[in-house]
């Protein structure tokens, strides 16, 4: 990012473009996140029985990774605090150990999965389990994202190159840890 | 007035409908006309001519900005004209539900329509209903409820002559109602797509005298009639299933 | 980037164990089985959950106040697509309409005699439906 | 997120203001400049812009006389015929109206009015174009797969979308999904970019009342893009897996409901409308003030009527659905905020027609594009009270009275305000007038067509003939001779105007050829992107990028001798 456009470096509106930018695209990701949980909502108070399927959720997997994603987003934050501080080497650790995070978090929904899913609650079993599965799977592929920036991310970062970026992952990666924050109680705990 | 003119009121809410259409073109068309009228003129009057400069109007000038402001008065006022009468008519056709002497049943399906008309008992769900592909029997001066459903995709139920229009929804069974005034046969539409066949869902309205309407029951009550025709509908239900 | 932040990594951890707490407490919320207690700490929790990370993480107390406004504009126009919606979507009998299917799967529930096996809900879903829907003919 | 894209072609990317020599594909094909990308845009729109004409041509002929064999067809057949009514409204508006006027306007404009060198992140710009590209194969392949292209409207509504068996159009319908939600995901990338950019790359000085109104309006546009097609996407992707994985979302009987989509589809839908009008609305400002010489009457009027109307748009989405046996309580809610847009609307109308007041106007081909769209878009205005009208809309809803009227809106928008924006800037983009006579030929050849399609549309919607009926000889009350002659009317009308559009592609190559030299700011006027060159190099303003001391309307000041006052001039 050597030469970067002249318009990138200014700043009228009182902020650094990438880090208005990284809002934007969060306003617009609530409302793709919103559209989805508010049809799940009103299909959940509508239909009674569907308490009964999300009572085969497993409340304790959801608690550990909501812990897990919690833990990440600490990680990210102190590698924004490391950066900041000019830092580079501990910013890229502490973005390291966001992705493992990330990547916890993926593999117990992978055992989580394949256990409902061997237990027959597929996608297609029936609504419930349709809007469980979008919902959190459509929650999977932000982190996948996340985690492959903020790989890019740590590499520069390790270098001290672009410090200001180990901040924009990671109001990125809190924004996909608050999805989750409202994922776990409408999937796991309202029952 | 306009409506009228190239389709015939058939339906006691018919006039109603109509009169709204008349009753906004008036109060879009005055505006649109002045709005025009000024367009113009403005067009041509300021058109460039040598030695005339332009104007440094900024438009925050109260001398000019009262001409904008006023003109929000009139428009308001005829919003709330337009949505009171708006309300009212919606009211009586869509929201209002008053007591009916007759139900019809109108099944929409890819790609005919079902009407299923209560016997000589006039109660529906009953062996001695009439059923009817593409041809709905309705007696004039007799309120009606329709219950309306679809059986695949969604469809939508259409007079234009009764000026009645309301979406067949699989899933839901929509209950509505009207009351023909006006002997005669009228077409029913298809309004919304359902399909390759959408254009070829056309079925007739038949309204007749009462007397004329308590024959055409009782010569087509026999349970022999109605069950054949079940029959076939409900072997096509099945085909549909299957498919 | 900013000079207004220079919270030190314990503050991070301190906000990282409220998080946490918080997290116990809506697990163990659903364990009284009040109804009402259970949506308390399941949601209201979330938002406090939320509120946190927004503002100790994300920092976005200390960006310009349109970005707020943003995000609340966004959330407002969620809530307006719910109450246009839900009038529709949420309902078994609306205003001149039923929904037999919801209506009979509904009815199944109640009188417990709706396969909850997970497997197999949604066939019989479909066939009470089929059910509800073909009961006038 | 949206900066760290991985980089593609990472050792060989164009040095901006550098002296680095690049390669043709660098500049043609994977441009990062923003002018290439608006070109990209630009004609990637015109061409979708032609093949919806044709579609358009395909059906009409086959309504004006059924059963014939269409020249350049053949038989419509009634699966052909749904395809070709849902592709050309998809077509028409995502990849129409949104690339040329959001996206082309938008690349091309903003950094040039705003006197930056580029857009912000010039790699997600040439990225958003890409996937734009992908999706707009996507649709037109779509024609070539078994089943053929989808033809359930360009509404989609479920369960004739999310059903192969019902639809008979199974990869059509997927491939249509994926078209148009690549197509969000193009817009929302190219979206961010707009709304960054303006906020701030702004030149120095240039404060927010200075910025053009073109600008604001894209960026207004943009948010309310962003802001509303969430559900859609959300949506977009349940209505896929409905279509092939199997699960329900939109089936009732297993406890979905189609309903949803209408309102997922609608609440996005109808801010669609202002999504596209509004630029078209800041292409006509800034053209009708540049050729009549005045300040545009009250900026922040204007700007405030737009975010009026905006914000209201997310209010009403459900007069589309008035019929569609929703709750018939929410039609009185829908009813009242929809009559309300009307007021911000009108006075919108107002102060441009208040802008001619006192001017000094040139008939130059810009200007009658910009005049025809305030006086076609009053008609497409005024008629939408009538939709808008709960009680009516009963009768009123999907006739051809419903189709006149968002053709008498999308049309100025999106065929008006573009001709009124690239005749405009086209000495601009490629250095060269147009031929103003050959201009004003093309001008009256569709503008008067225009009107002979659509006015016997109105007359026969209000005769009660629905939409996408593919031969109305099956309707005794639609088959009378008088309604056939309307309907040849507007075929034929039709035919003259796609054939009058040749004048327009025979001047713009001419032009580009061998038209005269345009200079820096043909036209006089007074905004930024006319003090660099024509055409603007890569970086703009190699010598130096501007810096702004006024507003962006100042013609025929008082205090100023020439009758326009560059932004860029130091008081």
């Amino acid at each position: 990012m050597s030469a970067r456009p002249i318009a990138t470096t200014r700043s009228a509106a009182g902020m650094p473009t990438p880090r208005l930018a990284v809002w934007w695209v969060i306003a617009s990701e609530i409302v793709i996140f919103g559209g989805l949980l508010g049809s799940y909502i009103m299909h959940r108070i509508a239909h009674g029985e569907w308490a009964e399927y999300a009572a085969n959720t497993n409340t304790m997997i959801g608690a550990t990774n909501t812990f897990v994603l919690l833990t990440s987003s600490l990680f990210a934050v102190l590698a924004h605090q490391a950066a900041e501080r000019g830092d580079g080497k501990t910013a890229a650790r502490f973005l390291y150990m966001t992705t493992g995070g990330g990547l916890v978090f993926l593999t117990i929904k992978a055992f989580e999965w394949t256990s409902e899913i061997s237990h027959g609650m597929t996608i297609t079993a029936n609504t419930f389990w349709s809007f469980y599965y979008t919902a959190a799977g459509i929650h999977a592929l932000h982190v996948i994202a996340g985690m492959i920036i903020m790989l890019f991310v740590a590499q520069t970062a390790k270098r001290n190159e672009d410090l200001h970026r180990v901040e924009i992952i990671g109001i990125y990666w809190h924004f996909v840890d608050i999805v989750w924050i409202f994922l776990f109680p409408l999937l796991y705990i309202a029952k | 007035m306009i409506l009228n003119s190239v389709l015939p009121e058939a339906s006691t809410y018919a006039a109603d409908i109509d009169r709204l259409f008349d009753v906004i073109t008036l109060l879009v068309g005055v505006p649109f006309l002045i709005a025009s009228f000024l367009f113009f003129s403005f067009i041509f009057r300021f058109k460039k001519r040598e030695g005339t400069p332009a104007k440094y109007i900024t438009g925050t000038e109260h001398q000019y900005m009262k001409w904008i402001h006023r003109a929000h008065v009139p428009i308001l006022l005829f919003d709330v004209i337009i949505v009171v009468m708006a309300v009212n008519v919606w009211y009586d056709v869509k929201q209002d539900l008053p007591e009916a002497n007759s139900t019809v049943r109108v099944i929409a399906q890819q790609w005919a329509w079902t009407f299923v008309h209560p016997g000589p008992d006039n109660v529906l769900d009953t062996a001695d209903d009439i059923v009817t592909i593409n041809e709905l029997h309705v007696a004039k001066d007799t309120l009606y409820h329709y219950k309306l459903e679809a059986l695949d995709v969604l469809h939508d139920f259409s007079v234009p002559a009764f000026r009645l229009k309301q979406d067949a929804i699989p899933g839901r069974v929509i209950t509505g109602w009207f009351e023909p005034t006006l002997a005669g046969e009228f077409g029913i539409q298809c309004a919304e797509i359902c399909g390759i066949g959408h254009g070829l869902m056309p079925a007739r309205l038949i309204v007749e005298d009462r007397a004329q309407h308590a024959a055409w029951i009782a010569e087509n009550s026999p349970l022999s009639v109605a069950a054949g025709v079940e029959d076939e509908s409900a072997s096509e239900r099945t085909r549909l299933a299957a498919r | 980037m900013t000079a207004e932040e220079h919270h030190e990594p314990s503050f991070y951890v301190k906000i990282w164990a409220i998080l946490l707490v918080l997290l116990i407490v809506s697990v163990l919320g659903p364990m009284i089985g009040i109804k009402w207690i259970t949506l308390l700490t399941a949601f209201g929790i979330a938002l406090v959950k939320a509120y946190l990370v927004a503002v100790n993480f994300m920092h976005i107390n200390l960006t310009p106040r349109y970005v707020v406004y943003l995000v609340t504009t966004t959330l407002v126009f969620m809530l307006l697509f719910f109450a246009g919606s839900a009038p529709d979507v949420m309902k078994e009998h609306g205003r001149n309409w039923e929904k037999p299917a919801w209506i009979a799967t509904e009815a199944a529930y109640q009188a417990g005699e709706l396969d909850l096996g997970h497997g197999h809900g949604g066939d019989h879903e479909a066939e009470s439906g089929h059910h509800g829907q073909s009961e006038h003919h | 997120m949206a900066e760290s894209i991985p980089v593609e072609h990472a050792d060989g990317h164009a040095d901006h203001g550098g002296h680095h020599e690049m390669s043709f594909s660098e500049k043609y094909i994977f441009p990062l400049d923003h002018k290439m990308i608006a070109m990209q845009y630009m004609f990637t729109g015109m061409f979708m812009a032609v093949i919806g004409g044709f579609f358009a041509y395909a059906f009409r002929m086959q309504l004006a006389f059924p059963g014939i064999n269409v020249p350049g067809w053949g038989v419509v057949t009634p699966a052909d015929y749904n395809a070709l009514v849902t592709s050309h409204g998809s077509i028409m508006i995502f990849w129409v109206a949104m690339p040329v006027l959001i996206a082309a306007f938008g690349n091309y404009l903003i950094p040039l009015m705003i006197g930056a060198d580029d857009m912000v992140f010039p790699r997600v710009n040439r990225l958003s174009y890409q996937i734009f590209l992908l999706s707009a194969i996507i649709i037109l392949a779509s024609f070539f797969v078994e089943g053929g292209a989808f033809g359930g409207a360009w509404t989609a509504y479920p369960p004739l979308s999310t059903k192969a068996e019902y639809s008979l159009t199974g990869i059509g319908s997927t491939m249509w999904i994926l078209a148009v939600a690549l197509e969000f995901v193009a817009f929302l990338l190219g979206g961010i970019n707009f709304i960054t950019t303006a906020m701030n790359s702004r030149a120095p000085g240039m404060k927010m009342w200075d910025i053009p109104m073109v600008v604001w309006m894209i960026v207004i546009a943009s948010i309310l893009f962003m802001l509303s097609v969430g559900p859609l996407l959300a949506g977009g992707i349940m209505m896929m897996f409905d279509q092939q994985l199997g699960t329900a979302f939109f089936d009732p009987d297993r406890g979905g409901d189609p309903i949803l989509w209408q309102h997922l589809f609608w609440f996005f839908g109808h801010p669609e409308v202002y999504v596209v009008l509004l630029p078209a609305v800041g292409i006509v400002a800034d053209v009708m003030t540049v050729f009549s010489r005045k300040k545009l009457f009250g900026y922040k009027t204007v700007l405030y009527t737009a975010i009026g109307t905006g914000v209201l748009s997310f209010t009403v989405w459900a007069h589309h659905q008035f019929v569609a046996g929703i709750d018939p309580r929410m039609a009185n809610v829908f009813t009242v905020t929809t009559l309300l847009i009307s007021v911000p609307i009108a006075e919108m109308m107002f102060v441009y027609i208040a802008t001619l007041y006192g001017g000094s106007i040139t008939f130059k081909t810009p200007m009658l594009w910009a005049l025809a769209f305030i006086f076609e878009f009053l008609i497409g205005g005024i008629t939408g009270i009538f939709l808008g009208a709960s009680g009516n809309d009963i009768y009123m809803h999907d006739t051809y009275f419903v189709l006149a009227h968002f053709h008498y809106t999308f049309y100025p928008i999106a065929i008006i305000g573009t001709f009124a924006g690239f005749t405009h800037w086209f000495p601009k983009m490629f250095g060269k007038m147009m031929n103003d006579n050959l201009g004003k030929l093309h001008f009256w050849l569709t503008i008067i067509p225009f009107n002979l399609i659509f006015l016997p549309l109105f007359v026969l919607g209000a005769a009660g003939q629905h939409r996408r009926i593919y031969d109305y000889q099956n309707f005794p009350e639609l088959s009378l001779p008088w309604m056939q002659d309307l309907r040849q009317l507007a075929t034929i009308s039709l035919c003259v105007m796609l054939g009058a559009q040749l004048i327009f592609f025979y001047n713009v190559i001419k032009s580009w050829m061998s038209g005269p030299a345009a200079g820096k700011n043909p036209w006089r006027a007074s905004t930024l992107e006319w003090t660099a060159a024509s055409p603007p190099p890569h970086g703009n303003w190699p010598e130096g990028l501007p810096t702004c001391y006024r507003g962006p309307y100042e013609y025929s000041h008082p205090d100023h001798e020439e009758d326009y006052w560059p932004q860029n001039e130091p008081a």
